[in-house]
């Protein structure tokens, strides 16, 4: 299959300086979750620059589905269109004087009619959780916000490759998980997302993939796992193993625990531990319920009802519209990020929960729990909450 | 140096709008034109909007009011030219007139004169003269800002004599503004001009 | 730091009225002010922009009347030249030993002056206080103001807010080594200020290029808004109130107070 | 004893927003490292400004040394020379043209002679491992590069307490532990250090005590195992715990691991969970040796032989000097952040380390192996290398 993004041995040099990438190859495979990881200086926004053509390889080739960058302006804008960049700071990306302004900046560039603007807006700020922020000026948002505004403002433009550049930098972490929502409800969507990123936790947690840099070249590329057991290949990137990979690896390394593929999540590492001590995850009693409901399809008063009889013991939300959701019906939230991994945890000692998501990330959730049961031997299912048919039909259509 | 919101009568304050006119529909048409031939001129020109902007909206030390920098939009005479430097002026003492109620809305054209256009043309001529004639770099900055910021501050007290010559007429009446203003006026030109070159000499070192 | 106004334009009481009515309320004020021949008129502007800003719009009295100190010392010095320099009428006060003499022609026009720009200013601060630039930038596209100045202002004024907190930043962190303790390290530290604004200005400059770029940049800014409904009442009141003054304005035009 | 700052039911109100400080009292005991841990926008910052009298508070009170803070000009003089305020973003601290004249601005605002100043600078640049770099433009630096001039900018006025707005905020790993371990030789030195950040895990590794602040208020005052313990408490600042305390806590949950102090490091960590399996730490038939070094005693010789005999196989440094040294003296560096922690893991399995560092970290590595010992039941300790007397006198002296 031909990757929808390649570069092919790239080189680059900026005028007066060392060089910034010497000879990089990499393949971005559709719908793929990839991080680019690599301290600072290590090429990763180099590299990121030159796939929606904001700079010109020196030397090499990049591909785009198969076929080599043009460098004409048509082509230009063509690829830009499809290839959405975010940039690291959202203060150098937003333009315009007020949020709406500014994400109707590039469909309004792109030569889209009035109303298809107005359209495109609407379901871009629908999106990232903003409506109702249309008329602000971009200088009065929190740090969180500002990020969303700028990749509202990518989302107008329906790009099917979404680039990142430190999508959480600087965030503080509450903001940075809806950040990281966001992304994982992009790429649940269908669409490419790559990120690049110094967050080892970070990229351990969401990519699929990941591409290790440093000093202008790929030092290892393969599944997280894998890269970030790896001591050397991390220490020569001056980067650090995730705490939790550690901790494994240190567990491993004295035959305390069983060599398998390393544990990703507390949950994960919790049940290896006591198979560890057991011998296998203990027998319990009964397991909790998991209920899963799509805001985009369950009517409040079925949530209400839910929540008020005592059915759950915990509720948590993924999602910006799920969040907002569960805000427009008073529904209090135990759980923000990490939704799915918690709810299991607490089946597992016996207590009922719910998760409130929308769209792709339904299913997600179920392929989760169903993973979960597999290996771990226990029943484990997600209830889906009364879908009352019809409800609500909504207009986001146009980004799932 | 900002004529504040109704204080200059009829027909003063539309004459003056009529003779800085010329300067700004010549300067968009550039402007237009210059955008279409450069995409990244806008940008750049806004930043060089906004950097006056803050430039002025800053306290000079040891004075109290704000002063109008009309070196700021000669920076931009220099780079562009004299008539996109008052399309930069005007929205700069726009925004001067709205934020921080420097200046006003009837006397705008007065000020874009003074300050828009008189300042930043006399901050041009002289930093061209000052780099032909191979004069030290420092002291024909300094010059340029103190001597723009002296115009404004003379065509200022030539705008007001000439609304209120009262009864001594207009020599009269500029010989008195020009002097009460002086007492503010002359030392902040030449502390300008001395920040002005500072500046100038800061980026040199980069 | 001064005080931006438009912060409170954001939040003022009378954020959901059109924004034309308050512009064209304001904008009338003002000429009715400066056209005004008898002192009366702009007086009664002052207080009605006075009344609309402190009641219907909720602007803080404290900052309000710190506001329109910041005209006082150019008002002060260029009314007193006036003051001296118009002769006719009777003489009021003489300096003793110099040739200088306040007379009631010269104290009428004074007064005038100190009327209009005290009506002007208050208007002026009415549609600065309740009236969010960025809703003034779409009545001037509405007016065909060409494209480009408003694409100007536009990009200028975001950058504004960019630099202004930069600056402010750099600023405490030059207090905080105590910069700007006696006169002449003010002077360099206001240097080093402005040069590294200027050189983070140009940073920024080349970063929207790129992010322009980035987002297709075709010459483009903006979207028509939607524009905020007209309640025929509030319409109603401006007329009546705007015609008031400009009658008072006619039928006091001789009047003078000395 | 009086603190040595101390704010007492401070508020602040910027203009035209919400209230920043709802009523904040906090006590900093000289020598203490504080980290003041919650969201953006809780008013961490805020409450920064306030101790060096940048924001004067609208009721309450502050003092310093026992004493109400004075808002005269001569009293906020002597006040910010004592507490001295490092910017998250070096951007817009360091603003002179060179390296060197920034570093100079306070020292000669304080009116100090010229040579003074350049005996200052030269101070400063070498406590941050900077030396060499005096005439290059800050501009041209890398992030950490920056930040540590930023530092220098702040050391050369000699202030007691330091305070650190966000200080890893936007560097990568390599560059976060580099200021982490200065911050660490700081408060070494006796310096009392304070930091506000988002970033849970560092707060929870560095500090010893935690000040939780949401929306204005103090949530929670006290060690760090506590508060980050307290998964209620996180969740209404909006934070999540560290990746290990969840572990743990998780583990406490289901009854795997017995209830205690909870583990701070990867080291801790596996001691418990091999306790929890075996009774107690396992016995090891021997362990190895960890030798100590002080950069600014021992003579290059000394360490090149004893790496270049093979006598140790890992070796790792602790600080920009000891840094420094180690180039010097061609001696990789295996570790360059956890240092004590790991060496003392590989003296678990046997394996000779080697840690080099400077001044008062000396005897805090010696602390931290005493206590480990003592812990664990097991002899280890820190051999010292050959410290030729009187070898190159040291002039940052200043700094100790």
């Amino acid at each position: 299959m031909t990757p929808l993004l390649e570069t092919d041995n790239v080189t680059y040099t900026y005028p007066n300086g060392p060089a910034a990438l010497a000879g990089v190859s990499v393949r971005i495979e559709a719908g793929s979750k990839t991080a680019i990881v690599g301290p600072n200086g290590a090429g990763k926004s180099t590299l990121l620059l030159m796939l929606n053509g904001m700079l010109r390889p020196e030397s090499g080739e990049i591909r785009f589905s198969g076929r080599p960058l043009a460098y004409d302006n048509r082509s230009l804008r063509e690829l830009r269109r499809r290839v959405g960049f975010v940039f690291q700071n959202p203060d150098v990306q937003i333009i315009a004087p007020t949020v709406e302004a500014d994400v109707a900046f590039g469909p309004v560039n792109l030569g889209h009619p009035p109303d298809a603007v107005r359209q495109a807006v609407h379901d871009a700020l629908g999106y990232v959780g903003l409506r109702g922020y249309e008329k602000r000026p971009p200088h009065r948002l929190s740090g969180g916000e500002k990020k969303r505004v700028a990749i509202a403002g990518i989302l107008a433009m329906e790009p099917s490759v979404l680039v990142f550049d430190e999508p959480t930098n600087t965030l503080d972490p509450a903001s940075s998980e809806e950040v990281m929502e966001l992304l994982d409800e992009l790429a649940s969507g269908g669409r490419t997302v790559l990120v690049s990123t110094h967050d080892v936790e970070l990229a351990y947690r969401w990519a699929d993939s990941i591409v290790l840099m440093e000093q202008g070249s790929v030092l290892a590329r393969g599944p997280p796992e894998e890269i970030f057991s790896d001591h050397g290949l991390l220490a020569s990137a001056r980067l650090k193993p995730p705490a939790l990979l550690d901790l494994y690896n240190e567990l491993n390394l004295r035959g305390v625990i069983d060599r398998d593929v390393p544990p990703k999540s507390v949950l994960e590492f919790t049940d290896r531990i006591e198979r560890a001590m057991h011998g296998r995850a203990p027998a319990r009693s009964e397991t909790g319920r998991i209920y899963l409901c799509d805001a985009d399809l369950t009517g409040g008063d079925d949530l209400r009802r839910l929540v008020e009889q005592g059915a759950v013991d915990h509720v948590g939300a993924m999602g910006t519209r799920a969040k907002e959701f569960a805000g427009r019906e008073r529904v209090l939230l135990d759980y923000t990020y990490g939704v799915i991994d918690k709810c299991i945890l607490k089946a597992l000692i016996g207590e009922n929960s719910l998760i409130i998501t929308t769209g792709g990330m339904v299913e997600h959730v179920r392929r989760r729990i169903g993973e979960y049961s597999a290996e771990s031997g226990l029943t484990l299912a997600a209830t889906p909450v009364g879908e009352t048919a019809g409800h609500r039909p909504r207009r986001e259509g146009a980004f799932e | 140096m900002h004529i504040m919101e109704g204080f200059l009568p009829s027909p003063w304050w539309q004459i003056w709008f009529i003779v800085s006119l010329p300067f700004i529909v010549i300067g968009l048409y550039q402007l237009n034109k210059l955008v279409r031939e450069k995409r990244e001129a806008l940008p750049l020109l806004a930043v060089a909007g906004a950097f006056v902007f803050v430039l002025s909206s800053l306290k000079l030390p040891s004075f109290n009011g704000s002063c109008s920098h009309p070196t700021g939009t000669g920076l931009g005479g220099i780079l562009f030219g004299p008539c996109i430097a008052a399309v930069l002026g005007l929205i700069v003492l726009v925004f001067q007139a709205v934020f921080l109620a420097h200046g006003g809305i009837t006397t705008l054209g007065a000020n874009v004169f003074s300050m828009g256009i008189a300042g930043p043309l006399v901050a041009y001529l002289i930093y061209k003269a000052g780099t032909r004639a191979g004069a030290n770099t420092y002291a024909t900055v300094f010059l340029a800002a103190a001597l723009a910021d002296l115009t404004t501050y003379v065509v200022t007290s030539v705008q007001l004599a000439l609304a209120f010559p009262g009864s001594v007429g207009f020599f009269g009446a500029f010989t008195a503004f020009a002097a009460i203003f002086a007492v503010t006026q002359v030392p902040l030109a030449i502390i300008e001009g001395a920040i002005i070159a500072l500046v100038f000499k800061y980026i040199v070192q980069l | 730091m001064h005080n931006i106004l438009e912060e409170f334009a954001r939040t003022n009481r009378l954020r959901e009225v059109s924004p034309a009515l308050k512009l064209f309320i304001g904008l009338a004020s003002i000429l009715v002010s400066v056209s005004s021949p008898g002192p009366v008129a702009p007086l009664l502007v002052a207080a009605a922009m006075s009344a609309a800003v402190l009641v219907l719009a909720k602007i803080p009295a404290r900052f309000y009347a710190r506001l329109l100190l910041i005209p006082a010392s150019f008002a002060v010095m260029s009314i007193a030249v006036i003051l001296f320099i118009t002769g006719g009428g009777a003489v009021l006060v003489e300096v003793p030993g110099l040739p200088l003499a306040i007379t009631a022609d010269g104290a009428n026009l004074a007064l005038l002056l100190l009327a209009r720009v005290f009506g002007g200013m208050c208007s002026l601060y009415f549609i600065a206080l309740t009236t969010p630039t960025t809703e003034i930038f779409e009545i001037l596209r509405r007016l065909r103001v060409p494209t480009v100045l408003i694409d100007l202002a536009m990009l200028t004024y975001r950058f504004i807010f960019i630099l202004i907190e930069e600056a402010g930043q750099i600023y405490r962190s030059q207090v905080m080594r105590l910069g700007y303790s006696r006169f002449r390290e003010s002077v360099q530290s206001f240097g080093m200020l402005a040069g590294a604004l200027f050189i983070r200005t140009w940073e920024s400059g080349e970063a929207l290029v790129l992010a322009m770029d980035a987002r297709c940049y075709d010459g483009k800014l903006g979207i028509p808004g939607k524009t905020r409904p007209l309640s025929l009442s509030a319409l109603a009141a401006a007329l009546l109130y705007i015609g008031a003054i400009f009658g008072i304005s006619l039928s006091t035009g001789g009047l003078v107070l000395l």
